[in-house]
């Protein structure tokens, strides 16, 4: 088989599995046995991929694998990955697995809620290995749905209406996104060829400047909803308030990620010109997306809703990225995907293993829990400062890249949007210094506290995994960011390619 | 004009006063009487067609049989003097245009359709060929019809048994603890 | 026996008895009287369908036998439907069809 | 270039001591952890020496100009087809020379630590910060370029963060440090865009590439491109802003008094001897492009300089806080120095400047540290900061005293303390380049020996205070790094700097300007005098000038009040009418807007819900009309 195949199969197996458990324990064990597996299955993947291109193998996707399933309209199963998906999937695998044991301890409903989870998984796994836009929107569709079902049921506070403001702002995205696939299915292929889904075979054409013109839009805001695109963002803070633990690290660390990806993948891939020329508006909206983001962290009391508009701020550095549209910055899109991915991960996870213990996520009824749960505090501090972009974390690489892309750009208008962008890191600092001021440093302000517990072995595990990610990449970054740097070559010769009068 | 043309307007000015007379009524029982009348006038146009079959049916189910059901339930459900709530004037009003209408316009249209009575032997509707098509299954054959028709009514007998039948938890929810009490909250 | 009468005077009972039922049955508040409406339009309909067959086509009887069918399934159905009626009434202690809305929500 | 491949080993063996320790922090009982930290240190400040000696003196043929080496690089990061991240080691005489003060003061601070922080909650994490903090001012002095510089400069602001927030249970020591650590990162926000500009003005982060005065950066100086300055100045004002913000230079200086809230070997080592002078460093290190690439920069830090050191010495004189007034006199010298860099030439003689900012940050290091570490034993022994619970405190603390009276001797600049010798080399810089800033400088000097000479009196003269328990000397491993100190706050003043560290690599030959020098020594001991005679004995005559001068007293005792007008700035601008008003505009515009397309959806199916009544004679009779309609449409109409 496959082995991008195995990556959805190992889910659905997973998820049967599942439905032959009996109770809490057994659901878990065997998630965490099926996500284990996934885990190690993406680190193999990683390496299978590098070794291949050591190998000297230059062809644009590997491990492709293509089947027809509905010949009426030429939809494929087609897979296949590059350096980017590769990238992607890993920070998927590390996610999810993480997620599993963040929520070890979930007794309502327990084999349910696993389904789901993985259920969700299953889609962004799909969705990462797809290059048939059709099996691409499926995917995207089984990763969307279960979260309604996750945060309606499992969620908390007005979890109804966010799991209904959520998912029906996500599907108003899709409706956008659908209308931009059918157009780009139908257009892209001149008069007289046969119609195609396919990424690789649709790039070969040139869809129709009038066209892209009307599809772009369509296409960039349907996955700009999903990537918190101002101001289609306000589902973000309300669902990942609602959410419980593990869904939102699923949520804010993979699904938004689904946002950044496809539109650098359809969006910018397929439709070039009309990137280049509308870019200008997204551009605005993604720069006050970053500011806007960070200034409304600030006034937040809510762990939650700070890390929601946190995430606001850096998904929209992602997009901003992508829409700077040269080599540079593109990477640091990827970059900052995989580390927002991990650090926003690991924010939910610690503000769900802080509440589980103080049974509060107001930060202003909290105080000097460092020195009762000195584990989950240091914790929280590295991803503070991670977040805030600290050299020797992945969010340091990241924003450098973006920044020193974006500013590649000569006129004015990108530069001014640069260093608008690059601001946001202050104000970063601000309202993550006041989280881990009031929470964590000053004397202890309710006695409760005294009694917490540390963390367990197995929030532990979920957050270390996390940890080691995140310094990992900000260490090292070379590998990666050559790995995205080489499968960013076919649109860059794309680009190039593209000449616009008065641009 | 003949005995026929009397009897013939006889049984349709019977069937129009008595369909509307049970329509408009204020007494049920009564109500179901002028049906009763309907019906019978109605068996008489089949005799008048020379179906004396389906006549003798129509008098025998439906006049024998469903009004006295529907008396049955009258007498279950209502005090006999007790007068029906009347639907409010513009309920009646606006239901009243939207019949004549309908009525009005089906009467247009085939009126100004020619028909043209086929001229052909006619088979005569005796109890002998009606038993003969009920049970034979070649062409004009009834048999499969009849069959389906047959288990059609022991499936209402079945079910107008089962939904007319007390529910026994009901009798006893006073002293006895509801065990499962998702399925028992519909009722 | 019937040569005299046009075909037309039959439908024109039928039509009329028709849209007298559905106007019972618009207004009738008793679920029973609705009942009732009911059969009067199963009636005009079975008066059509004879009607057709004796002018139309004598030499056959479908159109009798679709009456007698319709005959049997207004008698289920009116059996049916008065057990259901019952039960309501069990349920309810009225058989007025404007309390019978709980179906909406 | 190989053979200077060991020294590597510096900054990595402090960093691996920091993962060891910081990971390890509970099982390492008792003073373990200090231990290994300072060992850690001891074998980098070894090759330190080592280093510096076989640069200067082994490896150096007489007569030619020293040259920078690059010991060691790796890539670290792709950016863009021309821009690459390198990390590396880069050998050249500032850096030798910064790395002698790094390791020296670290490694006096470690010895020191181990007996100020004795029983200490957390003593291990303390020395893993301090660990931390070291390897990243190391990584910062030796970096091959820009960007590695940058990266190590946000290290050592998270690592003075953490250590300025030690004791985080206090609130204000928190909030001191995140006070520290935003200011700085503004600061850096200057610096990244400076770095921006400059990075793709040049097209290279390679400091070797950037300082070759014929190399691209500076002939890349071009016209002028925004507000009549070049590009490239542009961009080095912006990177002087990073640095202005590390080293607390007006009006971004307002973090370094808060940052005293962290224990005092820390504000020897961070906030007197090492980080804050990584702002010089800096303009230092890219002094060239400053020079020939512009001017107009230079000037900006020689302004900005020369006020700081003025305002802060004028605050210094009002404060009671030893450990404060020691911070302003740190944001005082650095002024110097800063000073002294922006009124340097290239090349030679013109150089002086450049050699006297960095013999001044040298000696400057040795003898502010010992001050710090001073004060320090004095808050052991009477646990206090407040000059007003102090006096007659030299009974009791016979080394301190001593060491303390030598380091104020030295800032004074009184012959033949090291002091002495850089304050002079600055003050004849400034005196050929610009008659005011020499001016400003010279009222300095003298309010400069005057608050630290009211300092020491005040706290080892006077008469005892009501100690809690009577003051005694600090142990003798507290004692022997105020020793060391001293020994070089007094020699180092004799090493020939103008041949070792030059603005291009040769030496050239200084003496001293008496005609320059002989004022200069006549105003500190004029200021000595004023000090002697208002505090060494407990009199009225500072209340009696404090009364005269009465608006100026209180400007200068409550900061210029630049830190409300900070307050009023962020508490009430940024977050009372930015951040409401954006959490405001999220809550209710854009997200209203979002829930006003729900709620129309919402009101909509309300009403066509209406429709579906439940009501079964309703649904017939619109059924009964639908049909008769159509009938009527499609027969009659159509």
């Amino acid at each position: 088989m496959n082995i991008l195949t195995l990556f959805v199969v190992i889910p659905v197996l997973t998820v049967a599995g599942i439905l032959f458990t009996k109770d809490l324990k057994q659901s878990r064990m065997v998630s965490a046995i099926g996500m284990t597996v996934q885990l190690i299955l993406s680190a193999i993947l990683v390496y299978l991929y590098v070794t291949e291109r050591q190998a000297g193998n230059m062809a644009p996707m590997l491990f492709t694998f293509d089947a027809l399933w509905f010949p009426a309209l030429n939809i494929h199963y087609a897979v296949g990955v590059d350096g980017i998906s590769v990238a992607m999937i890993a920070l998927t695998g590390v996610v999810v697995f993480a997620g599993i044991f963040a929520s070890w301890r979930m007794e309502f409903l327990s084999r349910e809620f696993f389904i789901s989870l993985i259920l969700l998984a299953t889609g962004v796994f799909g969705f990462f290995i797809s290059l048939d836009l059709f099996t691409m929107f499926l995917f995207y569709e089984i990763a969307v749905i279960p979260m309604y079902l996750l945060i309606g049921i499992w969620g908390s506070g007005p979890k109804e209406y966010s799991a209904m403001k959520l998912t029906l702002m996500l599907m108003g995205g899709s409706a956008l996104l659908m209308v931009g696939i059918l157009g780009i299915y139908f257009f892209s292929v001149p008069e007289g060829g046969q119609l195609t889904f396919n990424v690789l075979e649709i790039a070969k054409h040139q869809i129709p400047i009038e066209m892209q013109r009307f599809l772009f839009p369509f296409t960039f805001v349907g996955f700009g909803i999903l990537g918190a695109l101002f101001p289609f963002h306000t589902w973000s803070p309300d669902g990942h308030a609602s959410a419980p633990t593990a869904v939102s690290m699923l949520h804010a660390g993979v699904l938004m990620k689904l946002g950044g990806y496809g539109a650098f993948r359809v969006a910018i891939y397929l439709m070039p010109e009309a990137a280049q020329e509308q870019a200008w508006i997204f551009i605005i909206l993604t720069s006050i997306s970053v500011v806007y983001g960070a200034f409304g962290a600030i006034f937040q009391k809510d762990l939650k809703y700070i890390n929601a508009y946190s995430s606001v701020s850096h998904c929209g550095l992602v997009l901003f990225a992508v829409l700077m549209m040269n080599q540079t910055a593109f990477t640091g899109a990827v970059i900052q995907m995989i580390s927002h991915g991990l650090m926003t991960a690991l924010f939910f996870a610690l503000i769900g293993m802080i509440y589980g213990r103080t049974h509060t996520r107001m930060i202003n009824e909290m105080g000097g829990l460092m020195k009762v749960i000195p584990f989950l505090g240091v914790v929280y501090v590295i991803a503070g400062l991670a977040s805030l972009g600290l050299p020797g974390f992945s969010g340091f690489v990241a924003e450098m890249t973006i920044f020193f892309g974006a500013y590649e750009h000569v006129d004015l208008f990108h530069r001014v949007a640069t260093i608008v962008a690059v601001s946001s890191i202050v104000i970063t600092a601000v309202y993550i210094l006041r989280v881990v001021g009031t929470l964590l440093m000053g004397p202890i302000t309710d006695k409760h506290f005294l009694h917490l517990e540390d963390a367990n072995w197995y929030e532990r595990l979920s957050t270390i995994t996390l940890v080691i990610g995140i310094t990992f990449i900000g260490v090292a970054p070379l590998w990666l960011s050559d790995m995205i740097n080489f499968s960013l070559a076919p649109l860059i010769e794309k680009l190039a390619t593209v000449q616009l009068p008065g641009m | 004009m003949t005995l026929n043309d009397i009897m013939f307007y006889l049984f349709a000015g019977s069937i129009l006063t008595f369909s509307v007379l049970t329509v408009t009524s204020r007494r049920i029982l009564r109500s179901a009487v002028y049906l009763l009348f309907v019906l019978v006038s109605t068996a008489g146009i089949y005799f008048m067609l020379n179906y004396n079959f389906l006549a003798a049916v129509q008098l025998t189910v439906y006049a024998g049989g469903i009004i006295v059901l529907i008396i049955f339930s009258i007498l279950l459900t209502s005090h006999v003097s007790e007068k029906a709530v009347v639907a409010p004037v513009r309920q009646q009003i606006f239901s009243a245009l939207a019949t004549a209408a309908g009525a009005a316009l089906t009467i247009l249209t085939f009126l100004q359709y020619a028909f043209t009575p086929s001229a052909s032997p006619a088979v005569e509707a005796n109890v002998h060929n009606v038993g003969l098509a009920l049970v034979s299954y070649g062409r004009d054959g009834f048999a499969l019809p009849f069959e389906v028709i047959s288990i059609l009514l022991l499936a209402a007998m079945v079910g107008a048994i089962v939904l007319a039948k007390k529910e026994k938890h009901l009798a006893t929810a006073g002293n006895q603890p509801k065990i499962n009490p998702d399925n028992s909250s519909k009722s | 026996m019937i040569d005299n009468i046009p075909l037309n005077s039959f439908l024109v009972i039928s039509t009329l008895m028709f849209f007298i039922g559905i106007y019972g049955f618009l207004t009738r508040r008793n679920l029973i009287t609705m009942l009732m409406s009911i059969e009067l339009i199963l009636n005009s309909v079975n008066i059509n369908f004879v009607v057709f067959n004796k002018f139309l086509y004598p030499n056959l009887l479908h159109g009798h036998f679709f009456s007698l069918i319709v005959i049997a399934v207004a008698a289920s159905e009116a059996a049916v439907a008065i057990a259901i009626i019952i039960n309501i009434y069990r349920n309810f202690k009225s058989i007025d069809v404007e309390n019978l809305d709980q179906m909406k929500l | 270039m190989n053979s200077y491949a060991y020294t590597l080993l510096i900054p990595l063996i402090p960093f691996f001591v920091f993962l060891f320790v910081g990971m390890a922090e509970d099982k390492l009982k008792g003073k373990l952890g200090g231990l290994i930290g300072t060992v850690g240190l001891g074998i980098a400040t070894f090759l330190s020496y080592y280093t510096a000696f076989k640069y200067f003196i082994t490896d150096h043929v007489h007569g030619t100009a020293y040259t920078s080496v690059k010991a060691f690089e790796i890539t670290w990061l792709h950016l863009t087809e021309k821009l690459t991240i390198n990390l590396g080691i880069l050998i050249d005489p500032i850096s030798v020379m910064m790395l002698i003060v790094v390791s020296t003061v670290s490694f006096m601070v470690h010895i020191y630590s181990l007996g100020y922080m004795e029983g200490e909650r957390g003593f291990a994490r303390f020395y893993s910060f301090l660990s931390l903090f070291s390897f990243s001012m190391l990584g910062l002095v030796l970096a091959t370029n820009l960007f590695q510089m940058y990266i190590f400069w946000e290290l050592v602001g998270v690592s003075s963060f953490l250590l300025i927030g030690y004791y985080y249970e206090k609130p204000s020591a928190f909030s001191a440090a995140k006070k520290a650590f935003i200011v700085t990162r503004f600061a850096d926000l200057g610096f990244l865009i400076g770095i921006l500009i400059l990075s793709f003005t040049t097209g290279t982060f390679d400091f070797q590439t950037l300082v070759d005065p014929n190399g691209p950066a500076i002939s890349s100086a071009g016209g002028a491109a925004f507000m009549g300055l070049s590009l490239l100045t542009w961009a080095l004002i912006l990177i002087f802003v990073g640095g202005a913000g590390k080293s607390a230079m007006f009006p971004l200086h307002i973090w370094l008094p808060d940052a005293m809230e962290g224990p005092t070997p820390v504000s020897a080592l961070i906030h007197a001897a090492t980080m804050v002078v990584a702002g010089v460093y800096l303009v230092a290190r890219l002094f060239p492009v400053y020079a020939l690439g512009g001017p107009v920069a230079l000037e900006v830090v020689a302004w900005v300089g020369a006020f700081t050191s003025l305002f802060a010495a004028v605050i210094a004189l009002t404060q009671t806080d030893i450990k404060r007034v020691l911070a302003f006199s740190t944001m005082s010298q650095i002024g110097y120095m800063m000073l002294s860099l922006g009124v340097s030439g290239y090349g030679g003689e013109e150089g002086l400047g450049f050699m006297a900012s960095n013999f001044h940050l040298f000696t400057h290091a040795m003898f502010k540290a010992l001050l710090f570490l001073g004060a320090g034993a004095v808050i052991h022994a009477v646990h206090s900061n407040d000059m007003s619970e102090m006096g007659g405190l030299r009974k009791y603390l016979p080394i301190t005293h001593m060491t303390f009276l030598i380091a104020c001797l030295t800032i004074a600049g009184i012959p033949p303390f090291s002091g002495f010798f850089s304050k002079d080399e600055i003050l004849v810089a400034a005196f050929h380049s610009n008659k005011i800033l020499f001016g400003i400088e010279y009222l300095v000097a003298g309010l400069t020996a005057f608050y630290m000479f009211r300092l020491y009196y005040s706290i080892f003269w006077g008469h005892d205070r009501h100690y809690h328990h009577t003051p005694h000397e600090a142990p003798l491993v507290m004692t022997i790094p105020l020793m060391i100190l001293a020994f070089g706050s007094i020699f180092s003043g004799l090493l020939p700097f103008h041949h070792l560290v030059t603005s291009d690599g040769l030496g050239f030959d200084s003496h001293i300007d008496w005609m320059i020098a002989a004022p200069s020594i006549l105003i500190g001991v004029v200021g000595i005098a004023v000090a002697t005679l208002m505090y060494k004995t407990e009199n009225s005559r500072p209340a009696a000038v404090a009364k005269t001068f009465s608006h100026l007293y209180r400007w200068s005792y409550r900061k210029f009040y630049i830190d409300e007008v900070y307050l009023f700035v962020t508490k009430k601008i940024i977050f009372n009418y930015i951040s409401r008003p954006v959490a405001w505009f999220d809550r209710h515009i854009v997200d209203g807007t979002m829930n006003g397309i729900a709620n129309l959806v919402v009101f909509c199916s309300f009403n066509i819900k209406g429709l579906q009544s439940g009501r079964v004679q309703q649904y017939g009779f619109v059924f009964v009309s639908g049909v008769v309609a159509l009938v009527l449409i499609f027969v009659y109409l159509l």
